[in-house]
């Protein structure tokens, strides 16, 4: 691991980290969109 | 004279305020964010925004709300006032024929003990606390509200499903607290027949 | 019985007013203070005429068969709830509650009175009744977990862990006459006693059987 | 070097935290195995209610506010490398502090207030209860004192200098938890404590439950900014690598002090004392809240990619794979984001305005905020405890095999336990049952995930004496003849160059968080000034 080596890798962006981040972003969107309206509209009005 | 030196002293306090913001986001643009960070950021701000967005519409528009008509009663004579008297307590149609439920929640129970309503029907629930904080949930149902003495809570609802439902009372009041419950009948919209009661009015009397 | 009851019921122009609201006590600032401001040594001078029926330490007294009468049982004062009290005094004061001597007794006793007299026996020890040997497996189950199926909460999450009484007006029943604690309990069964709030003392009563009432009697009446 | 007395004040503050910890930790088992009516001969509200107060008070004031202290003061005087200012000042504030903790312990451990953590007046416990619960605040406030001369004195020192990023961090929490603080205060002092003592007969439980809610939520931000500061400054230097951005960090904790404080009325949704609209505002708040969350959890997790990568990590996921596992510190921070996923989410739904109705007070609470803050935070509390321990103690850690095995009993124990919690939640069982009397088919149906969750809090329970015992063991153990630890902090990859002065200052935001509380708990607390309430008596329990 020569010392260029190690400055791309510091210059690098984190693109695991926003490959992971986005999966877990986009699966509580859609889990928070079904206990939204898949459960709690359909169980009647409320105000 | 004090008028203009107040004039004055406002536009200088303005112009400090701009210049304020003007260095604050010159500043924010000299600090270093990676583009995949800032990327993030946006995409966050979004989701929220959509989120936001959902609950604000939904509350402007279908008046999906929590439970918050601010009312006031004396808890200590609720027995004495008109509205919440024993014999006023439970299902009623009010004036123009909706349907309106009072309930009274009292160490250990709720008054009265077992309630029938319609289903599919907007109801209009007012429940008060005799004694300390209740909480009172009917369960797989969007009836749900605290109860604090000193307050009308006030929640208006439907029961989508027909069947019966233990009201529980979900907010700790006492030794008692998991004895606290009652029970709910909902029962199909066309069998429910409406109890014969003479029309209470619903202006709450403070006693 | 019942003719003395119609008389009570025309003499006192009280009774008519709000039929079913159990009491006009009501837990108010100012009763509350009124309550707190009750001085034991009023009530200890006032309370010389209690002596007589319900004992010199207000002990009350169980049944007895005097000379070929039976005298009813009377109960127990010492160490009761203040505010409790206070609110039985003032309900017979009002109508709400009814007895063939209470009534017309309380009407001879204003507020202060009622105060004093509460504050004073409130300061005596729970009065200690004989020890009973019998098993109480029934009552202590009743007493410590109630009866789910019969939406029964325990007695003790009322009326304290050791039958004391608890905060703003729930009565003390460690040591109470067995025969009055189980009479108040058939009369709030039968709804002739009516002073209690929504009637939350006669939905319990009405789901015990008289079985259930005599042993939950005298469990309390042993408990020290 | 750090000097023994500031040693001695930091590790008297922690075996305090951690003796309440492992207390609170076999009441919690206990809840457990009772309210499952597993075995019969426990149902005891009395006992069951007494042990819910207990363990609130001890895990979520005791062990947080000993611990937030003990670690704080460490940070300062590593940081800044200054000793700490005052010491006398710091050994009032843990004496006051322990004074109230036993204080109210005694009325807590004899049944006296059973009132749980959260006060719910009408409802009367014992006034000492109420007036230990004053002095572990009061105790908590001299640490603030100490923590904000210390940064002050600091910055004279070094002019236009960028405060070292732990130190930074510490202060916005000792700032935070000073506003945060108030609510609960004035509650206590001007309406729980006159009641208990008898001099006002009624208080107004709206205006109670208001004042509460000032506090409820800024504190458990007070509780977790402690793990956010390991994320940002131990874990990138344990993984091997850097902090991805100062800044970013700086501005995190910022974000997270002035917009958790003027939230709180996510937790009064369903109150009748305050309406919608105010409800509203709150609502939106919560949410924006969790953008510094969010923040945080890409900052950290690039730190650990670029940490991966330097150790030979290669393609999209290889760098987790590369990671050193076996750094106790490591493994807690990679556990503790997998919490945070859940435990945020639950937050998230929690704070979704009228949604709350579908979950208020439910099991789901619960749930929530024993994986948020005994999951995420706590975790990072032993991965601190274990990397702190040996500088503390000038020994080397007992076993790290046992502080790994400890971590991943207490991240598996923390799943099979909250899990059946949530779905309960959903179920529509109500908190703070004792025991299941409902005669419905309902309580049927919740039985097996209550006993799910009894194996779960064993887990626990074995995983929180294991920590215990690896601590006990490292400060037992005969100190070898050389042993030299220091405190590393993290670097970020950029050198922090011109760092704007409200990144590094917190005059200005104290100005915004004056602003914000006085918009979103101005009006809703003068209501009950202006509108004829009705107070309501004191009632026993």
């Amino acid at each position: 691991m020569d010392e260029k080596e190690r400055q791309r890798i510091l210059e690098s962006a984190p693109v695991g980290t926003f490959a992971l981040l986005a999966v877990v972003l986009g699966s509580m969107v859609i889990a928070w969109l079904f206990l939204y309206f898949g459960v709690f509209i359909p169980r009647g009005i409320i105000h | 004279m004090q008028i203009e030196l107040l004039i004055q002293k406002c536009q200088n306090l303005i112009g400090q305020a701009v210049d304020f913001v003007h260095d604050f986001i010159r500043q924010s643009r000299s600090v270093h964010i990676d583009d995949l960070e800032r990327k993030w950021i946006n995409i966050t701000l979004s989701v929220i925004g959509l989120m936001i967005v959902i609950i604000v519409l939904d509350a402007l528009i279908h008046n999906i709300r929590p439970p918050s008509k601010v009312e006031t009663i004396d808890s200590a004579r609720l027995h004495l006032s008109k509205e919440f008297a024993e014999s006023n307590l439970g299902v009623q149609l009010d004036g123009n024929g909706d349907v309106i439920v009072r309930m009274v929640a009292g160490r250990y129970s709720f008054f009265p003990k077992h309630i029938a309503v319609p289903a599919e029907t907007k109801l209009t629930l007012r429940w008060v606390s005799m004694d300390v904080l209740h909480g009172v949930h009917i369960p797989m149902t969007n009836m749900s509200t605290m109860i604090i003495p000193g307050y009308v809570a006030e929640i208006t609802t439907s029961f989508p499903k027909p069947g019966e439902y233990p009201v529980l009372c979900n907010e700790y009041c006492g030794l008692g607290h998991n004895h606290m419950w009652s029970n709910i009948s909902v029962i199909a919209k066309e069998d429910w027949k409406a109890p014969v009661q003479n029309f209470a009015k619903k202006e709450p009397d403070n006693g | 019985m019942a003719r003395l009851f119609i008389l009570l019921a025309l003499l006192n122009p009280l009774i008519a007013v709000a039929g079913d609201s159990g009491s006009q006590i009501a837990w108010t600032q100012d009763t509350i203070q009124k309550v707190k401001s009750g001085s034991a040594e009023r009530g200890k001078n006032l309370a010389e005429t209690c002596k007589p029926c319900h004992g010199l330490r207000g002990e009350g007294t169980n049944v007895e068969i005097k000379d070929g009468e039976t005298l009813p049982a009377i109960p127990a004062l010492a160490g009761q709830n203040p505010f409790y009290m206070f609110k039985q005094l003032r309900d017979y004061y009002n109508g709400d509650r009814l007895h063939e001597s209470m009534s017309s007794i309380a009407k001879g006793i204003s507020e202060e009175d009622a105060a004093d007299l509460s504050i004073w026996f409130s300061s005596l020890a729970l009065p200690i009744q004989e020890a009973d040997n019998q098993d109480f497996k029934k009552a202590k189950t009743m007493v410590s977990q109630g009866d789910g199926k019969r939406i029964l909460p325990p007695c003790f999450t009322c009326h304290g862990a050791d039958g004391q009484g608890e905060k703003i007006d729930i009565p003390s029943l460690a040591g109470q006459r067995s025969d009055y604690f189980e009479r108040t309990l058939m009369q709030y069964r039968s709804g002739e006693r009516h002073n209690d709030i929504y009637s939350r003392m006669r939905l319990i009563a009405k789901q015990l059987t008289k079985a259930e009432i005599k042993d939950l009697a005298y469990y309390y009446q042993q408990l020290r | 070097m750090v000097s023994p007395a500031d040693r001695k004040l930091t590790i008297f503050h922690l075996w305090v935290a951690f003796a309440a910890f492992i207390v609170a930790s076999f009441l919690g088992e206990y809840q457990v195995l009772e309210r499952s009516g597993f075995i019969p001969a426990l149902d005891s509200p009395t006992v069951y209610f007494a042990s819910v107060s207990t363990h609130g008070v001890l895990m979520g004031f005791v062990l947080t506010t000993f611990f937030i202290m003990g670690f704080g003061y460490y940070t300062a005087t590593t940081s800044l490398n200054t000793p700490i200012w005052n010491p006398k000042l710091a050994w009032y504030g843990f004496w006051i502090s322990l004074t109230g903790t036993v204080m109210a312990a005694v009325p807590l451990l004899t049944g006296k207030a059973s009132v749980l953590y959260t006060f719910y007046l009408p409802m009367q416990a014992h006034v000492a209860f109420y007036i230990g619960a004053t002095l572990l605040v009061v105790g908590s406030w001299l640490w603030c004192a100490v923590m904000l001369v210390m940064f002050r004195q600091w910055k004279q020192a070094n002019p236009k200098q960028p405060v070292p990023l732990a130190m930074f961090a510490t202060t916005a929490n000792a700032l935070l938890w000073v506003w945060t603080s108030v609510g609960v205060a004035l509650e206590v002092l001007f309406q729980a404590i006159p009641l208990a003592l008898g001099w006002i007969d009624t208080v107004d439980a709206g205006l109670a439950r208001t004042l509460f809610a000032w506090t409820l939520h800024p504190i458990v931000y007070f509780w977790l900014i402690p793990a956010y500061i390991a994320f940002y400054v131990f874990v990138p230097k344990q993984a091997g690598g850097y902090l991805f951005s100062d800044e970013i960090a700086r501005a995190a904790f910022i974000v997270l002090a002035v917009f958790g404080l003027p939230i709180g009325f996510h937790h009064l949704y369903m109150d009748p004392a305050q309406t919608s609209s105010w409800k509203l505002l709150h609502g939106v708040g919560t949410l924006i809240v969790s953008l510094p969350t969010l923040v945080t959890g890409f900052t950290v997790i690039a730190s650990l990619e670029i940490a991966g990568r330097l150790r030979g990590g290669t393609g999209l996921f290889g760098w987790i794979g590369s990671l050193p596992w076996t750094n106790p510190m490591v493994l807690s921070v990679i556990l503790s984001l997998l919490m945070l996923i859940l435990g945020g989410f639950g937050g998230v739904i929690n704070a979704s305005y009228a949604m709350n109705a579908m979950i208020h007070n439910t099991a789901w609470v619960p749930g929530h905020f024993h994986l948020i803050f005994a999951g995420t935070t706590v975790i990072m509390y032993f991965a601190i405890a274990y990397y702190l321990w040996p500088m503390l103690v000038k020994k080397p850690l007992f076993s790290n095999s046992l502080a790994l095995v400890q971590l991943w009993t207490w991240f598996i124990g923390m799943g099979i336990l909250t899990t059946p919690w949530h779905v309960l939640g959903l179920l529509g069982q109500p908190r703070r049952l004792s025991s299941m009397v409902y005669n419905t088919l309902l309580t049927l149906a919740w039985k097996p995930y209550e006993l799910a969750m009894i194996f779960g809090g064993l887990i626990m329970l074995c995983s929180a004496c294991l920590f215990i015992y690896n601590l006990v063991k490292t400060q037992l153990s005969p100190a070898p003849e050389s042993f030299i630890q220091e405190i590393e902090y993290a670097e970020p990859i950029r050198p922090v160059a011109a760092l704007p002065e409200y990144l590094n200052d917190f005059t200005l935001w104290n100005r915004v968080i004056a602003v914000l509380m006085a918009i979103s708990f101005g009006i809703p607390i003068l209501q009950f000034f202006f509108m004829d309430t009705y107070g309501s008596p004191g009632w026993g329990y």
